[in-house]
């Protein structure tokens, strides 16, 4: 018998790592991965609500944001392509032409 | 009844003529200004004497007559001003003097003035004082009064910076303006004040009211006595008295006709009539009286004092017409009214032919003011030294001349009057010989001894005709003006005092009421003082002759002798100097070195711009946040969401 | 301490090992792997939720397709070693520590619902007719979204198109 | 239960906006590099196509595909506003496009796409549904972003967006999973009459937190503004136009319905968040406003500015603030797209114009554009007898009305500050000679066209703003 | 709706379609231009007079109204009207436009149209400003206003124009930003009352009979929401220091719209809006504003004495004589109220004078330092002779206009507070000095720069400008009951909505119609007694 809560935590760590990862790493694939980490926090914590209330919603919802993510993850690496190719660098904290 | 009914006329004619003289005037040859300028004054003058023929044919009931209402010419809430004329005994006299000295003295400036350049604007200028004057004397309200007074005043400033080019006469001219506009601010409030006290600034309710308020004694400072003092300070201001007399010696830098007319016959004297036409406050008031005479009194003695020491010639005059204003001021505080407005009247006469005169003799010296480089004119100029022997007779008091009966009057009512002042008189006394002595110390210095000019330079000629008739006249003034009183020498009535009575009539009384020990002197008072005040005035014109003709060397050993005091009598007490150096620079330096350069532009203005630079600088401090860094973006984001959820689990429930 | 349990917390310890690892790790190849690591452990979590079919497609589309995208990325622009710049100070005295502080406090106050959530679910036999119910809810009641997801994918492809094509 | 047909009236717009976006994508290959720009006018016709379907979706008012999405008055307002800054946006892009050779149909395409994104932002009356309204709006603008893919501007300023972005969608996502949990459904209804029934559990608060943040983001409330001004400065100048009116607009519109219509019984918790980031995002706007000498990035401070005005009337959280926000949107997206396709002309072959010395004297050479731009910045400034001026008041009007003094009073004064800057450029434009010699590419007519719509739109506002405040107030009714 | 005419429609709106037919024609002939605009303002002025000829002085109320819905939804009316108070601010700026447009004929070289087109904005600007009587419609005007005077500054001035004309502005959307707070605030009030309006009339209407209730503190407040925008605006003590920059740098038709009728706004504004709408708090400040106005008066007065620079110089003398008005304004009595509003006519008529002549010397020797000036009376007597002139009226020599507002205000003042009046009349000593000092800096004494040996004398047209002026002011110093007579209604109107809340009108107005027939009476048995005599 698993609290639900016990999956909420495990999903509330995940996003915290996510987060934390967004900050700590420089590397942009990486730190795109670390949103990917919050999405999959997202979903788990989808599916153990639907669990509990025995809906389908929760699963639909992970299934949309599944899609969501694979849309972003096609844009978003292709933004991080021309970036690599215009800098001939994956560091975060080179690209700061615009300040201030 | 032509002009009684339509006063304005007399208002009108000068009006006209200035503003004919001065809108076309500019390309005119001088005889059409002549015309237009001296043509109007003349028939000003007529249309005085038609008007005074009139008056005089009025039964008494008619007098005082109503003023007579043109227009209103301020009104707001309760507050309302007429422009309204009026016409008493007092009116007729003061009209009187100034027309006719006015047209006799524009008619000598034809003359004098005839080599100056912007001579159609010195007529429409004269003119326009002529205006003044006029409204001023004739106005049955202060605030009417105060028109005129503010307008002789511009007229004065005009006239005395004539020529303008003259540092000296421009700042004169400032000068006088400025220092006649503080006696004016207390002037002001004393309008202000008698509005509020009164509900209205026409004389008749003005009077009416004041008659039916009770007398202030000496020490209990009530209403009447703050209004006569502030209208005092606008006296002392206009005529020159202590401690606001600074402005007149130095308007002498205007032309010589305007010293005569405005500086020593008409404007100065308006102070003197003012207090007159006040009579009825100023009796209600004894402290403001008091105030008064003692002003006049020290004033007298001071302004005579200085008058010994000058050696320029129309300065001396100048002293002595404050002098003699001191007296006239004297006059009305012991009560003599009609004394003070009578000896108005003789020194209109022979000052405006003193100066006349002088102006004849710098005329003849070519410009020569200095009466160390004179000397010895007797001879040259017999007509001018003819007549200003009498002016200075006269003024000097000598028997049967006109100042004589005038001061003499004077003198007497500060003995023997209701509220006497035997200091007063002792004062009045020994200003009456420093006259004689200074006047004549004049006389001597110019027309007598050898000539202390270079004679192959200089060449001194007689005035023309046009210049030497209005001496004439005045001289002639000068003797018989007095007359009128000659009768109470033998007992019988004062006819001057007797006509100008119904104006002064409620004071007299009311003083003869406060005093009732007081009685009528007895007439052989009358002749005792009299021949004391001529043996006065003798011994000043013996010390004169004395220093002057019998030990001409005699004055310079005085002068180092006495050191000290005849450099202070020369430098006029250096109470300019005074005025400078505690009032004009402190204020001047404070107002530029701390209002403007440390208040105005420091504080607030630096206030101002600190602001702007304060907001400029947290602009770029907040601009610091956007640093570029994708990562920090992220930390404030986080930082927001972190905010925002706490805020939200934590606060808000 | 029933087998779910087991298996739960052994997913769960999984899942945040590898969520560290994915953050620590310096090699982004690493990190990539890591991340497919924690999806595993959680299409596992799935399971034991008795939802298979989002298990399936979890390890399907994401750690099948989504990842491999990813190493395909970090291969072909050989991202070599992370450098472990500093340029942000902020994100290092104010950002990690927040993002700790957040990450605690989510997780704290989740654990506050902890009283009022005590319904258990244990692990639930698959259910064969899950995939049909959920199919006929997706093509229903939630047509919309679906139809938009296809539009959503459409420019993503652009997108993709867009930016990485090399200029001819 | 498959929804009836009429639901798809009621998502006409998007419907007609996708179909043109697909056409487009289509016949894109076809058509030869020179002639691009046809691709543009189709996109155009698109659009106008969208608002005229707008009538047909007004016609089938009410909730389409089992409650996920409605059609009302309020959606309505936003369409019409959104579809127009596209329309507009696309007018204005041309000449650009033509003069950074990037002249191609995919940005109409996604151009279309976001717009339809933001339709259904507008309209969606689901957390999810949003969600992907949102997931489409920002994606397709990720890629407009970064348009100029050889630019390195543009490069950094769409990485900034995307991540920054999906990060916060990360939040905005998890927000729902947790209202979710707290509410057992996503639907703004059922939503609302959970809270009525239960209350604010710390589920549900904590997502109404992380909701905050993920659409803090989009309308750009303080602190999440902080990507702004790069990402508004390295896009192409016409998609920095959109971006400043469109999504914003979008994002404010499902802002209001999620916090009015869902947490509306929740609004005592919203409401401190709002002042607070309110009066912050002002602030920091035009403060910082202050002191730059880039137009175009003085453009997206001052967009922040606006965004805290116009939670100003948020705060008010009543039906006038619902009006004022709307009214505000619409004066907003007239002058500022006007003005930013005007920095997007005089910017000039690669934006190398963009200083505010490059304006100076341009009242001289181009009386028309100067006076268009002065009119557009005094708008922008709040100065009477323009939009800006009546948008202002109506929102200091509807907080007040709620007696949000303090907030208004603030608010009043950051405008004045706005005078300073925005004023720097008209005296640049008017008071200083010309110092380098320059000769602007000609303007053609769809941008004149679109300019002279803008400016009479923002003096329409101004003068004669009742339709349109009747047509908010009605939106704000249907808003529930 | 008293007479259905668009006689002030038309009077705001006529100058600006001039500006828009000036604009849209296209030719640079600046000939024309200039012709066009002077006969556009011409034309404006007459229909203004207009005005004088249907004006009843026995309505207290508004006149000429008109009252259309502007924006239904918001409760804005579009809502004119005149009233003693206004009506000659109207005439006043119709009257100094087309002189400001004569003055500056030859001085403008560049963009003449532009210019030219801005003075007629600005005219509508300030005309509507006066006959505006709803809030919103008043606020519009007033801060539409702003932008032409700020490119008259900011384009055609000189010296550190931008800096001049952003300082202006920004100190006046300052000020007017919180008013319009205020403005919304009342709105909002009336709209708990139940009857939302932006209307002024109804709005004071509301507030007297008790439908808004306004706390002591919130009036407070709104009083200085308001009060602040237009004691900047006039400008009051330690606001004014924009005044100075902006007349230096301002070309001179700019400063005598200015000092003519933009500083009137401030004035104007207290009494329209701050005394009917919070007389409570009007009451309680009055001190306050008093002895700031009177501090301005001696202050500004004593730092003007010192000024190198005349423009500088009469810029300053404004600051003194605005303090005048605003002393006026807060006794709460007829004479001073009335003195008030007729100091504001002296002040345009007089101060814009004195800056047509600065302008003239200006554009002989483009500068205004004392240093480069001096003995000009000499090459050009007859402009100094106006300058002189115009010093006079503004030092308030009787028989000129300033006189007459001066002394009706310490008069009134006295009244009630002796010691404010007493400290105000310091400032007649004091004008004296710094003026006729500046004259003879300027007009005086020996040519000291060789270029000024032989200026050319005022030309027909400054002449033309010039004597226009000075008829005025002795017209408006001899016949001043024709002007007063106009505010009496209005003033006692006022007086009695202000004292009746807090109890003031017993003790402030005193009865009117009475006094004055007496008066009368007693005139016609004289002149019958004079004709009676023999």
């Amino acid at each position: 018998m698993i609290p639900i809560s016990y999956y909420l935590i495990l999903s509330a760590v995940l996003f915290g790592l996510g987060v934390v990862g967004f900050v700590f790493k420089r590397n942009i694939i990486t730190i795109f991965m670390a949103i990917e980490l919050m999405l999959n926090a997202v979903n788990l914590a989808f599916v153990a609500f639907s669990r509990e209330f025995n809906q389908l919603d929760g699963l639909i919802f992970v299934f949309f944001v599944i899609v969501v993510a694979a849309a972003e993850a096609a844009v978003g690496l292709a933004i991080v392509m021309v970036i690599a190719r215009n800098r001939k660098s994956l560091n975060v904290e080179d690209v700061n032409l615009m300040k201030f | 009844m032509f002009i009684l009914n339509h006063l304005w006329i007399i208002l009108a004619l000068p009006l006209a003529g200035s503003m004919l003289t001065l809108l076309a005037g500019r390309h005119w040859p001088q005889k059409y200004v002549n015309l237009s300028s001296v043509g109007f004054v003349v028939l000003a003058f007529l249309s005085y004497c038609e008007l005074a023929r009139e008056f005089f044919s009025l039964t008494a009931a008619h007098i005082p007559l109503p003023p007579a209402d043109y227009f209103t010419w301020m009104t707001a809430g309760n507050f309302r001003v007429d422009f309204a004329l009026q016409v008493d005994q007092l009116t007729i006299v003061m009209l009187g003097v100034v027309t006719f000295v006015g047209m006799l003295i524009h008619i000598y400036s034809v003359g004098y003035m005839a080599h100056e350049e912007g001579y159609y604007r010195f007529f429409a200028e004269m003119n326009l004082f002529m205006f003044f004057m006029l409204t001023l004397v004739m106005a049955s309200n202060l605030v009417l009064l105060f028109v005129g007074w503010e307008g002789v005043g511009l007229c004065s400033y005009l006239l005395i910076s004539f020529f303008f080019q003259k540092k000296s006469a421009a700042d004169a001219g400032k000068k006088a303006f400025i220092t006649t506009r503080i006696g004016d601010f207390g002037f002001t409030i004393g309008i202000l004040m008698a509005f509020w006290t009164f509900g209205s600034i026409d004389y008749k309710t003005m009077f009416a009211a004041a008659a039916n308020m009770p007398v202030e004694g000496m020490h209990q400072w009530g209403v009447l006595t703050s209004i006569c003092l502030l209208l005092l300070a606008g006296a002392v201001g206009k005529s020159a008295q202590l401690p606001l007399y600074v402005w007149l010696p130095d308007a002498m830098e205007g032309p010589t006709p305007v010293s005569a007319l405005i500086h020593a016959a008409t404007m100065v004297t308006a102070g003197v009539y003012m207090v007159a036409r006040m009579n009825v406050l100023f009796s209600h008031a004894p402290a403001a009286m008091l105030a008064v005479a003692i002003i006049g009194g020290a004033t007298a003695l001071y302004a005579a004092t200085i008058g010994l020491a000058q050696n320029d010639i129309k300065k001396v005059l100048a002293y002595s017409t404050i002098s003699q204003l001191g007296y006239m001021f004297l006059a009305c505080g012991v009560g003599a009214y009609a004394a003070g407005i009578f000896h108005l009247m003789t020194h209109a006469f022979f000052k405006a032919l003193l100066f006349l005169a002088a102006g004849s003799v710098i005329h003849a010296m070519g410009g020569q003011q200095d009466m160390q480089y004179m000397g010895g004119l007797r001879k040259k100029i017999p007509w001018t030294f003819g007549t200003m022997l009498v002016a200075t007779l006269a003024i000097s008091g000598a028997p049967l001349f006109a100042g004589f009966f005038s001061k003499d009057e004077i003198l007497f009512d500060a003995y023997a009057g209701a509220n006497a002042n035997p200091i007063l008189y002792g004062v009045g006394l020994f200003a009456a010989l420093l006259t004689a002595c200074y006047m004549f110390r004049l006389i001597f210095l110019t027309f007598y001894g050898k000539p202390r000019y270079d004679e192959h330079h200089v060449h001194v000629h007689e005035s023309p005709k046009v210049m030497l008739v209005p001496l004439v006249i005045l001289a002639i003034l000068s003797v018989i003006g007095g007359w009128f009183v000659l009768p109470t020498y033998w007992g019988g009535k004062d006819y001057f005092k007797g006509f100008l009575d119904p104006v002064f009539s409620g004071s007299t009384e009311l003083a003869a009421k406060l005093h009732p020990s007081w009685t009528e002197p007895p007439h052989s008072l009358e002749l005792t003082m009299a021949a004391i005040a001529v043996g006065v005035a003798f011994v000043g014109f013996l010390i004169a002759w004395y220093l002057y003709i019998r030990k001409p060397a005699l004055p310079k050993k005085l002068a180092n002798a006495s050191g000290p005091v005849y450099t202070l009598l020369l430098n006029k007490y250096y109470v300019d100097e005074l005025y400078g150096a505690v009032i004009i620079r402190p204020l001047i330096w404070i107002s530029r070195n701390v209002l403007w350069k440390v208040i105005d532009v420091g504080l607030i203005d630096g206030t101002v711009n600190g602001v702007a630079f304060l907001s400029r600088e947290s602009g770029n401090g907040l601009r610091r946040m956007q640093s570029g860094n994708t990562r920090s973006y992220a930390a404030w984001v986080i930082v927001g969401a972190v905010a925002v959820t706490v805020f939200f689990v934590w606060m808000v429930r | 301490m029933n087998i779910a349990m087991t298996v739960f917390i052994a997913c769960g310890v999984m899942a945040i090992v590898g969520a560290l690892a994915l953050i620590l790790a310096r090699e982004p190849v690493h990190s990539a792997l890591a991340l497919v690591l924690v999806m595993i452990s959680l299409a596992i979590l799935y399971l034991l939720l008795g939802a298979a079919f989002i298990a399936a497609i979890q390890i399907l589309v994401y750690a099948g397709a989504i990842m491999v995208l990813f190493v395909f990325v970090i291969m072909l622009l050989n991202a070599g070693e992370e450098v472990r710049t500093n340029v942000s100070r902020l994100a290092k005295w104010v950002g990690l520590p927040l993002g700790i502080f957040f990450l605690a406090e989510m997780t704290y106050s989740l654990f506050h619902e902890y009283g009022n959530r005590a319904a258990a679910s244990g692990a639930a036999a698959p259910d064969p007719q899950l995939t049909q119910q959920l199919s006929m809810k997706l093509f229903t009641e939630f047509v919309l979204p679906f139809e938009l997801t296809s539009i959503l994918i459409l420019i993503a492809v652009l997108g993709a198109l867009v930016l990485a094509k090399r200029e001819s | 239960m498959f929804p009836p047909l009429q639901d798809l009236y009621r998502i006409a717009p998007e419907l007609v906006l996708c179909a043109f976006g697909m056409l487009i994508m289509l016949i894109d290959p076809f058509v030869a590099a020179g002639k691009k720009r046809s691709m543009g006018w189709l996109a155009f016709i698109g659009t106008l196509g969208a608002l005229a379907s707008l009538r047909w979706a007004a016609l089938n008012q009410g909730s389409a595909y089992s409650g996920l999405f409605r059609v009302d008055m309020f959606s309505l307002f936003v369409h019409a506003i959104v579809i127009g800054v596209a329309a507009l946006a696309i007018l204005g892009s041309f000449d650009y496009l033509d003069r950074e050779n990037i002249q191609r149909g995919e940005y109409y395409a996604l151009i279309l796409f976001a717009t339809a994104g933001m339709g259904i932002l507008a309209g969606a009356n689901e957390l999810l549904t949003a969600f992907i309204g949102l997931e489409m709006s920002s994606i397709s603008t990720y890629i407009l972003v970064g348009f100029r893919r050889t630019v390195l501007k543009s490069n950094e300023s769409s990485l900034k967006y995307f991540l920054l972005g999906s990060f916060a969608t990360a939040f905005f996502l998890y927000g729902i999973a947790l209202t979710y949990g707290a509410t057992r459904s996503t639907r703004f209804d059922v939503v609302n009459r959970a809270i009525a029934a239960h209350g604010t559990g710390p589920l549900l608060i904590l997502g109404l937190g992380l909701i905050f943040v993920g659409l803090g983001f989009k309308v750009v409330a303080a602190p999440f503004q902080i990507y702004t001004p790069d990402v508004y400065e390295g896009a192409p100048t016409p998609v920095t136009a959109i971006l400043a009116c469109g999504p914003k607009a979008a994002a404010f519109a499902v802002m209001l319905r999620i916090f009015y219509s869902a947490f509306g019984n929740a609004s005592h918790i919203w409401f401190w968040a709002i002042w607070v980031s309110a009066i912050l995002t002002m602030c920091i706007g035009n403060f910082a406003a202050l002191v730059q000498t880039n137009v175009k990035r003085l453009l997206a401070y001052s967009s922040i500015a606006h965004a805290g005005y116009i939670l100003v009337a948020f705060a008010a959280a009543s039906e006038i603030g619902v009006a004022a926000v709307l009214f505000y949107l619409a004066a907003y997206a007239a002058m500022t797209l006007g003005a930013f396709l005007i920095v997007a002309h005089v910017g000039g072959t690669n934006e190398q114009r963009l200083n505010i010395e490059d304006y100076a004297g341009l009242a001289t050479k181009h009386p028309w554009i100067a006076a268009c731009f002065a009119l557009f910045l005094f708008s922008l400034l709040g100065l009477p007898a323009t939009g800006g001026f009546l948008g202002k008041l109506y929102a200091f009007q509807a907080a007040l009305d709620q007696r949000i003094v303090w907030l208004v009073v603030i608010a009043a004064i950051n405008s004045v500050l706005g005078a300073y800057y925005y004023l720097k450029v008209v005296v640049a434009m008017y008071f200083h000679e010309p110092n380098k010699e320059w000769a602007p590419t000609p303007m053609h007519a769809p941008m004149f066209v679109v300019l002279f719509i803008t400016a009479a739109a923002t003096l329409y506002f101004g003068v004669l703003p009742n339709r349109i405040m009747e047509l908010a107030i009605a939106s704000a009714r249907s808003l529930r | 709706m008293a007479g259905h005419n668009y006689l002030l429609t038309v009077l705001t709106f006529f100058p600006l379609a001039g500006a828009f037919t000036l604009l849209l024609l296209s030719g640079d002939d600046h000939v024309w231009i200039r012709r066009f605009t002077l006969f556009a303002s011409v034309i404006e002025f007459i229909m203004s007079l207009f005005l004088l000829r249907g004006f009843s002085l026995a309505d207290g109320g508004y006149q000429f109204e008109e009252f259309y819905d502007w924006i239904p939804s918001l409760h804005i009316h579009y809502h004119m009207g005149v009233d003693g108070i206004s009506l000659f601010l109207i005439l006043l700026t119709t009257f100094l436009t087309p002189l400001a447009i004569l003055c500056s004929w030859n001085s403008i070289h560049e963009h003449v149209k532009e210019f030219f087109a801005m003075l007629l904005v600005l005219e509508m600007g300030m005309v509507g400003v006066f006959c505006a009587l709803d809030l919103f419609l008043f606020f519009v005007f007033w801060e539409v206003m702003l932008i032409p005077m700020y490119f008259l500054i900011g384009v055609w001035g000189h010296g550190r124009k931008v800096y001049a004309a952003l300082k202006f502005i920004l100190y006046t959307m300052f000020g007017s930003i919180l008013m319009l707070v205020g403005i919304l605030w009342l709105f909002h009030l009336s709209g708990v009352a139940g009857n939302p309006t932006f209307d002024l009339p109804a709005i004071v209407s509301m507030l007297h009979n008790g439908q808004i209730s306004l706390p002591w503190h919130s009036e407070l407040l709104l009083f200085l929401a308001f009060i602040l925008a237009f004691a900047i605006k006039v400008p009051v003590f330690p606001l004014h220091t924009w005044l100075p920059d902006a007349h230096t740098e301002a070309p001179t038709a700019g400063s005598v719209i200015l000092a003519g009728v933009l500083l009137k706004m401030g004035t104007y504004g207290m009494l329209r809006f701050c005394l009917p709408l919070f007389p409570e708090a009007s009451h309680r400040a009055a001190p306050v504003i008093a002895t700031l106005a009177i501090i301005g008066i001696i202050y500004a007065a004593l730092v003007a004495m010192v000024q190198t620079n005349l423009k500088r110089l009469v810029a300053y003398t404004s600051v003194s004589h605005l303090g005048f008005v605003v002393l006026g304004i807060f006794v709460f009595n007829p004479t001073a109220m009335e003195g008030a509003i007729y100091q504001m006519l002296n002040h345009g008529v007089s101060t814009g004078m004195l800056f047509l002549v600065c302008g003239m010397i200006y554009d002989r020797r483009h500068t205004y330092e004392f240093s480069e000036l001096g003995g000009l009376a000499k090459p050009m007597p007859v402009l100094c002779a106006f300058f002189l002139f115009a010093c006079l009226s503004s030092l308030a020599l009787p028989m000129l206009n300033g006189f007459i507002g001066e002394f009706m205000i310490l008069i009134g003042t006295f009244e009630h507070h002796a010691a404010w009046a007493i400290w105000a009349a310091t400032g007649a000593i004091l004008s004296a000095v710094y003026l006729l000092w500046a004259y003879q800096r300027t007009a005086l004494e020996k040519v000291t720069v060789a270029k000024n040996e032989n200026l050319p004398d005022a030309s027909p047209r400054e002449r033309l400008i010039l004597i226009t002026a000075s008829i005025v002011i002795v017209f408006m110093g001899v016949a001043s009951p024709l002007f007063t007579h106009r505010m009496d209604a209005t003033t006692n109107a006022l007086l009695q909505q202000v004292g009746d809340r807090t109890g003031y009108a017993a003790r402030h107005v005193a009865p009117q119609a009475a006094q004055p027939t007496q008066h009368e009476l007693a005139l016609h048995s004289v002149k019958f007694e004079r004709r009676a005599q023999p």
